[in-house]
């Protein structure tokens, strides 16, 4: 690889950090003009997926691109890297930022939001913040970046600045900043451990250290991470943090935070506890229960709701949890499965959002009970969220049909048939609490929802485009910037030597 | 038991340290809290004065009989701490009583409870 | 406070004693290098005599002959003295303070720290004067 | 033989005297000069930051009597970083202070200056000096300054002020009491000589009480739990400039006198099994740091919150000084370097917020974001830094404490780190939403509030800019000089 | 009297009742005050400075530096009480 090339890429993930920050600013200086502010976010999410994409080649060649930039820290560097891991996770962010930065202006511009240039200039640091977790090369890194998110997210929570809308925000923050305190002090812990705090394929730490500190380690990083990935019972700031602006709620709550939380637990068990490792100390199947019990209790929480955003949140915090349950299982099928539904996941999840956000401007209505033959008037939404709603039930053809499939395979493989119990009746239940949306939609008749008169194309599209990423994921896994190939490269690069 | 005895000034001193603080801590009005604070500082150039005694030993201003045997002068160098330390004190105290001119033209009063009250009542 | 002590005895003796008040302070300055004395204890009696002054014959009158005023630059005068002293060293290459490096010429190095003992005790003096009738002024006649 | 330990507080004594001449002839020539001093002193600590980096620590011997005959001045790593971020942001508050004292005091715009040079020349001075007795009457020469300027703030200012003077006057007091228990048993006063006699004094009761009698005086100035209550009144009826200018250094100075009686005159080992006076000072400062961070939450007041988070934050080096290990002592140090910037800039945004609407009630700041932005974002930066979110500077210092307590195995001392950071965000983010995200009613804010004149907003910005620097550069600071000033622990 | 300054008195007191016997007894020959610097001070005073009593020689030239700042002390307070109560011919 030319010189040139080599240079690039070492500079690419921090210019992904950098774009939406330098964007953020812009935004803030052309706050007087809106035209010029929304051309800036376009501009930034066009360019952040540039980048981001122009790295595939290089990280599936087997090439981890990166930048040391400075010790912040004895011996801890800020360093960032792209790996097959962090590349599928900044990969589907920018890409859904994208159609979600459209979807904002449309949404914004219908209802006439106060404070655009707060929220778009947050959106975008929030962006960056999602970039420094994908390519964040270790613990005190990763540390920064998820602490910056938390703050980032926090204007667009209380965007309403309504008094609900305030609590929320405190509940935001009393779970998220303590979450990230737990993650402190499991990372100083760390730190005084192992002496380093790299990120290391297989993971750094020695089983010398003993099991009982190890497991109280993990504990710590579960807490930390699980709150953004909104394990119960640290779930509950993400139905209150639904009274953000829905595309808030679509990328940030439904790709970004809560997929940060995620993907930070399999850093912390493929990354710096090792498979192994973390099987020995019984760490797996704690986390295993723990999330089995975390979807079957969202499902049926997901079912009591009525206002559609909750509803969505809650079928969020369950499905969030097929992923720490596949990376639990530590099988390679259950981490291939778990792995790609952060993509699938966010695929789906994204064009629910959406189409909730349009029904909202459209209709004003946010109850479930309230959409009766609304199919009629909005078809294409509905069709949309008919599409995503089939995914996460689980059915072929959409996104969510791989990872399940992968899911059960990784089940049966490490032989917890046990959890199988949690996974079979979890699609069914999704299925449950999504599909009658669909039918009241088309099949319900009401005469208030009579005339075609559907969301603005600025809406219309991206979700239609995120509905049709969904399908393609289901129907050629590594078509779309082989996401497929991506999640196998990081399995194999984590369980090294498993042959399936 | 007889280091009390012989050491009664040194207990002295201690004694009027306490109650200098006493006077600092305990008093409710302003002005004895001042006058606390003198007699807690004079104490201290007490016990710096009295270590520097010696038996037998004069004045430390140079004498052709003695000239340059130590033993012979008392030991200036706490002397010297104690000049300054006076002159520290003065400043304080005049530091002090400004400031209880101020409050005292202000409030009318230098009783902690009473200027308490007023300082609530005047926003 | 003049009206109260409108007398002639008063007066007279206090404008008889000053000036041996301050004679005796400058005596006491200059012969703290032989006995007791110095800096601190002379600009205290040139003081004293000031503020005898100030409280015999009034303020008003008093101020009009040792403004307030000129309590302040004296007392500024005088730690300039001692900062100079301390400073001129530095220039003819010993230490701060060292009076050994004074540049008066023709001198031993102990007759130059006799010199500027001399010098920096006038200092002294200066300051507590100035500064002691500062103190007095202000508390005094600072009655709104 | 280099002159940079002596300029340093003798640059700013001389601008003193000159202010107190000059400055009646005309009002501005006090404000120039007062800054002149402060810039020249601030580049003689850098420079002499910079000697000591590169060539070893400087001595100074004043009068050119070799010590311990003669008092003797000292520029190792310790003190030069010190005398640097002293200088450093008393500076810029000076810079900022013209025209908010013009506001506030105008008629007193002369001695203020000439005492707030007296004040940093104070501090300096207990920073370089070797010598025990010469620290006193610096110390008493920072304190009488800092008495008078906070004496002219609003009505109840000067009884603040005097039961600061009581308290400071008693700890004064006290630390010449010390010094004469030391010089009695020693027969000397330079800090080195005590220190290379002391050992075999260990078991003597003297030195006992001189310890305890030194560091209460210590733990008075620098306002530790329990001996802080001369600290909220004083910080919040004095002038905003004023308060600008102690609150971020005075308090700091003290602890760094703390940190100098431990490390240089009465030697860990003594200090931490013969007389185990450092874990009273980290209990204690644990206990500070619950105290100082639930009375801020109690406090609806702008300025009296910052003074107890003070307090808190005080504990927080008081804690890394207890702890006595390498991490521990790097995170106190830190912290005073970093809490000078943080709670300098939050004390400037404090007195801008009272320069453009003359209050400082919490609820009456709403909608103040879209007024002043500047202001508020310099206010944000710090205040994330005192949460400690990372990368702002507030984070490493807290990092650096809790590798301390990890590597002490003080679970409690984690706990409490951890903890108290969640309250600060209570009562920070407060303030924040307040700023930001209500709307404000006009009767409560004046209609013209605005980002103050760039006198004033320059150096508040600057020192949030700042914060975000030091985060990013602090391995910088601790590799190259806190490394030097902990490596007799390790 | 409260309890607490009681207790902060009896503290204070019993702190110095407990370390004076420790304290070197400055009447014998052999206390650190006495053996330490004071010696070379009372040696070389006169022949160094020229100056019989021996306090001023301490005082302004040995340890001078603590006399200027003694000095910049008192001229803080002077300054001090000019800032804190502006004389009254000067307000109006």
């Amino acid at each position: 690889m030319s010189r040139v090339l080599e240079s690039y890429f070492a500079m690419a993930p921090l210019g992904a950090v950098l774009v939406s920050l330098v964007a953020a600013i812009l935004i803030m200086l052309s706050s007087r003009s809106p035209n010029l502010r929304e051309t800036w976010t376009i501009l930034a999410a066009l360019c952040k997926f540039a980048v981001v994409i122009s790295m595939l080649p290089a990280v599936l060649s087997g090439l981890h691109p990166g930048i040391t930039l400075f010790d912040i820290a004895p011996g801890v560097a800020l360093a960032l890297k792209a790996d097959p891991l962090g590349l599928s996770f900044a990969l589907s962010a920018s890409l859904l930022w994208i159609f979600t930065s459209l979807y904002s202006i449309g949404y914004m511009r219908a209802l006439k939001e106060h404070n655009q240039t707060r929220y778009f200039a947050s959106f975008a640091v929030c962006l960056s913040a999602t970039m420094g977790i994908a390519f964040a090369a270790n613990l005190l890194t990763f540390l920064i970046f998820y602490e910056m998110l938390t703050i980032a997210t926090y204007p667009l929570v209380i965007h309403a600045e309504s008094a609900p809308a305030v609590s929320a925000g405190r509940k935001y923050l009393a779970f998220l900043l303590s979450g990230g305190v737990a993650l402190l002090l499991a990372i100083g812990l760390t730190q005084m451990m192992a002496g380093t705090l790299n990120f290391a394929a297989g993971g750094f730490l020695s089983g010398t250290i003993g099991q009982a500190p190890l497991l109280t380690l993990f504990v710590l990083f579960l807490v930390g991470v699980g709150t953004k990935a909104a394990l119960i019972p640290l779930h509950s700031w993400l139905p209150a943090a639904m009274i953000a602006p829905t595309p808030v709620s679509a990328l940030l709550h439904a790709v970004a935070v809560v997929k940060a939380g995620v993907f930070g637990f399999a850093r912390v068990t493929g990354f710096v506890f090792g498979p192994a490792l973390a099987a020995d100390i019984g760490a797996t199947t704690l986390t295993a229960v723990a999330a089995s019990a975390t979807i079957l209790i969202a499902s049926l929480l997901a079912m009591a709701q009525d206002n559609l955003k909750h509803r969505l949140a809650y079928s969020t915090v369950a499905h969030l949890s097929y992923i720490i349950l596949g990376t639990a299982l530590l099988a390679p099928a259950a981490w291939l499965g778990g792995l790609f539904y952060i993509a699938a996941h966010a695929a789906m999840k994204i064009t629910l959002f959406f189409c909730a956000g349009a029904i909202y401007v459209k209709t004003g209505r946010e109850n479930v009970s309230e959409l009766d033959g609304i199919g009629k008037q909005m078809p294409l939404t509905m069709a949309a969220f008919a599409i995503g709603a089939l995914g996460l039930a689980g059915l072929p053809l959409v996104g969510g049909f791989i990872s399940k499939w992968f899911l059960f395979q990784g089940a049966v493989e490490s032989g917890q048939l046990m959890l199988l119990a949690a996974l079979l009746p979890s699609g069914l239940l999704s299925a449950a609490y999504l599909f009658p949306i669909v039918t009241r939609a088309f099949f319900k008749s009401s005469n208030d929802f009579n005339k075609f008169d559907d969301a603005p194309p600025l809406m219309v599209i991206p979700l239609l485009s995120t509905a049709a990423l969904a399908l393609l994921l289901g129907i050629y896994p590594d078509g779309i910037f082989h996401f497929y190939s991506l999640c196998f490269a990081a399995v194999m690069s984590v369980l090294k030597g498993v042959v399936f | 038991m007889d280091s009390l005895i012989v050491d009664y000034n040194y207990l002295m001193t201690a004694s009027l340290l306490v109650i200098g603080l006493y006077g600092m801590v305990g008093k409710r009005n302003l002005l004895k809290k001042v006058i606390g604070l003198n007699i807690f500082q004079t104490a201290i150039f007490l016990f710096f004065i009295q270590g520097a005694t010696k038996p037998g030993a004069t004045v430390p201003v140079w004498d052709v009989r003695i000239s340059g045997e130590a033993a012979g002068y008392i030991n200036p160098l706490p002397h010297v701490l104690i000049l300054t330390a006076i002159v520290v004190s003065v400043a304080t105290t005049g530091v002090a009583l400004a400031l209880l001119m101020t409050i005292y033209r202000r409030y009318r009063t230098l009783e902690e409870g009473t200027l308490l009250e007023r300082m609530k009542q005047s926003p | 406070m003049r009206g109260s002590l409108e007398n002639v005895v008063v007066e007279g003796v206090s404008r008889f004693l000053v000036p041996f008040i301050q004679i005796f302070a400058l005596y006491v300055i200059t012969h703290g290098h032989y006995g007791p004395g110095g800096g601190f204890q002379g600009g205290v009696i040139l003081a004293a005599s000031i503020m005898l002054l100030r409280l015999s014959l009034g303020e008003e009158y008093e101020h009009r002959r040792f403004s307030p005023t000129l309590a302040t630059v004296v007392a500024a005068v005088g730690i300039l003295i001692y900062a100079v002293a301390g400073l001129l060293p530095l220039a003819w290459g010993g230490n701060f303070l060292d009076y050994a490096y004074l540049p008066i010429p023709g001198l031993s190095a102990a007759e130059l720290r006799y010199h500027g003992i001399l010098i920096v005790e006038t200092g002294v003096g200066l300051v507590v004067w100035g500064t002691l009738v500062i103190l007095f002024d202000h508390l005094m006649g600072s009655e709104p | 033989m280099s002159h940079l330990p002596v300029l340093i507080p003798v640059t700013l004594l001389f601008s003193a005297f000159i202010i107190l001449l000059g400055g009646f002839l005309k009002r501005d020539l006090a404000f120039m000069i007062a800054l002149i001093g402060g810039s020249l002193s601030f580049v003689f600590s850098a420079l002499g930051l910079w000697a000591v980096i590169s060539g070893g620590g400087l001595r100074y011997h004043l009068g050119g009597w070799v010590p311990p005959v003669g008092i003797e001045y000292a520029l190792d790593a310790l003190s030069a970083f010190m005398s640097t971020v002293v200088t450093l942001v008393g500076t810029l508050v000076l810079l900022y202070s013209r025209r908010s004292i013009l506001q506030e005091v105008p008629e007193r715009f002369v001695p203020m200056y000439a005492l707030a040079m007296l004040l940093l020349a104070g501090l300096t001075g207990i920073i370089v000096t070797a010598d025990l007795f010469n620290l006193f009457v610096f110390l008493e020469i920072a304190s009488l300054s800092a008495y008078a300027l906070m004496a002219v703030g609003d009505e109840r200012a000067p009884v603040a002020s005097f039961r600061y003077l009581i308290l400071g006057s008693i700890a004064g007091s006290f630390y010449v009491l010390g010094v004469g228990f030391l010089y009695f048993s020693t027969g000397s006063l330079n800090m080195a000589d005590v220190a290379q006699r002391l050992p075999n004094l260990y078991g003597s009761r003297a030195i006992v009480a001189a310890a305890t009698l030194i560091f209460i005086a210590l733990g008075l100035k620098m306002a530790l739990f329990p001996l802080h209550l001369w600290l909220p009144d004083a910080y919040s009826y004095a002038p905003s400039a004023v308060t600008g200018l102690i609150a971020p250094i005075m308090t700091k100075v003290a602890a760094y006198a703390v940190i100098r009686m431990f490390l240089t005159v009465f030697q860990p080992h003594y200090l931490l099994d013969v007389l185990p006076l450092m874990p009273v000072i980290g209990w204690f400062a644990a206990a500070g740091i619950f105290y100082g961070s639930i009375m801020a939450i109690a406090q609806t007041d702008f300025r009296r919150m910052l003074a107890y988070s003070s307090i808190s934050q005080i504990a927080y080096i008081g804690l890394g000084i207890g702890l006595a290990n390498p991490m521990g002592l790097i995170g106190a140090l830190l912290h005073i370097l970093n809490h000078a910037f943080m709670k300098a800039c939050l004390f400037l945004v404090a007195g801008n917020i009272r320069f453009r609407t003359g209050q400082w009630e919490v609820s009456r700041l709403a909608g103040l974001g879209r007024k002043m932005p500047w202001t508020m974002a310099a206010f944000t930066v710090s205040a994330l830094s005192m949460i400690g979110i990372p990368p702002a500077a507030g984070f490493f210092s807290k990092w650096y404490l809790l590798l301390g307590s990890v590597d002490a195995g003080n679970w409690i001392f984690v706990a409490t780190i951890l903890l108290s950071s969640l309250l600060t965000a209570v009562y920070f983010f407060r303030v924040l939403e307040q700023v930001y995200m209500r709307h404000s009613q006009e009767e409560t804010v004046p209609v013209n509030a605005a980002d103050p004149p760039a006198s004033m907003l320059f150096p508040t910005v600057l020192l949030g800019a700042g914060v975000l620097v030091l985060g990013l550069s602090n391995n910088l600071i601790v590799s190259s000089i806190l490394d030097v000033v902990v490596m007799s622990l390790k | 009297m409260n309890w607490i300054t009681g207790t902060v008195l009896a503290l204070f007191f019993g702190l110095l009742v407990y370390a004076e016997s420790d304290l070197p007894d400055s009447r014998e020959a052999s206390a650190p005050a006495r053996t330490h610097i004071v010696p070379r001070y009372v040696e070389q005073s006169y022949p160094e400075t020229h100056t019989p009593n021996i306090v001023t020689s301490v005082l302004a030239d040995y340890r001078g530096y603590d006399t200027l700042g003694e000095t910049v002390v008192i001229l803080t307070a002077g300054i001090a009480v000019i800032l804190i109560l502006p004389r009254s011919g000067r307000r109006q």
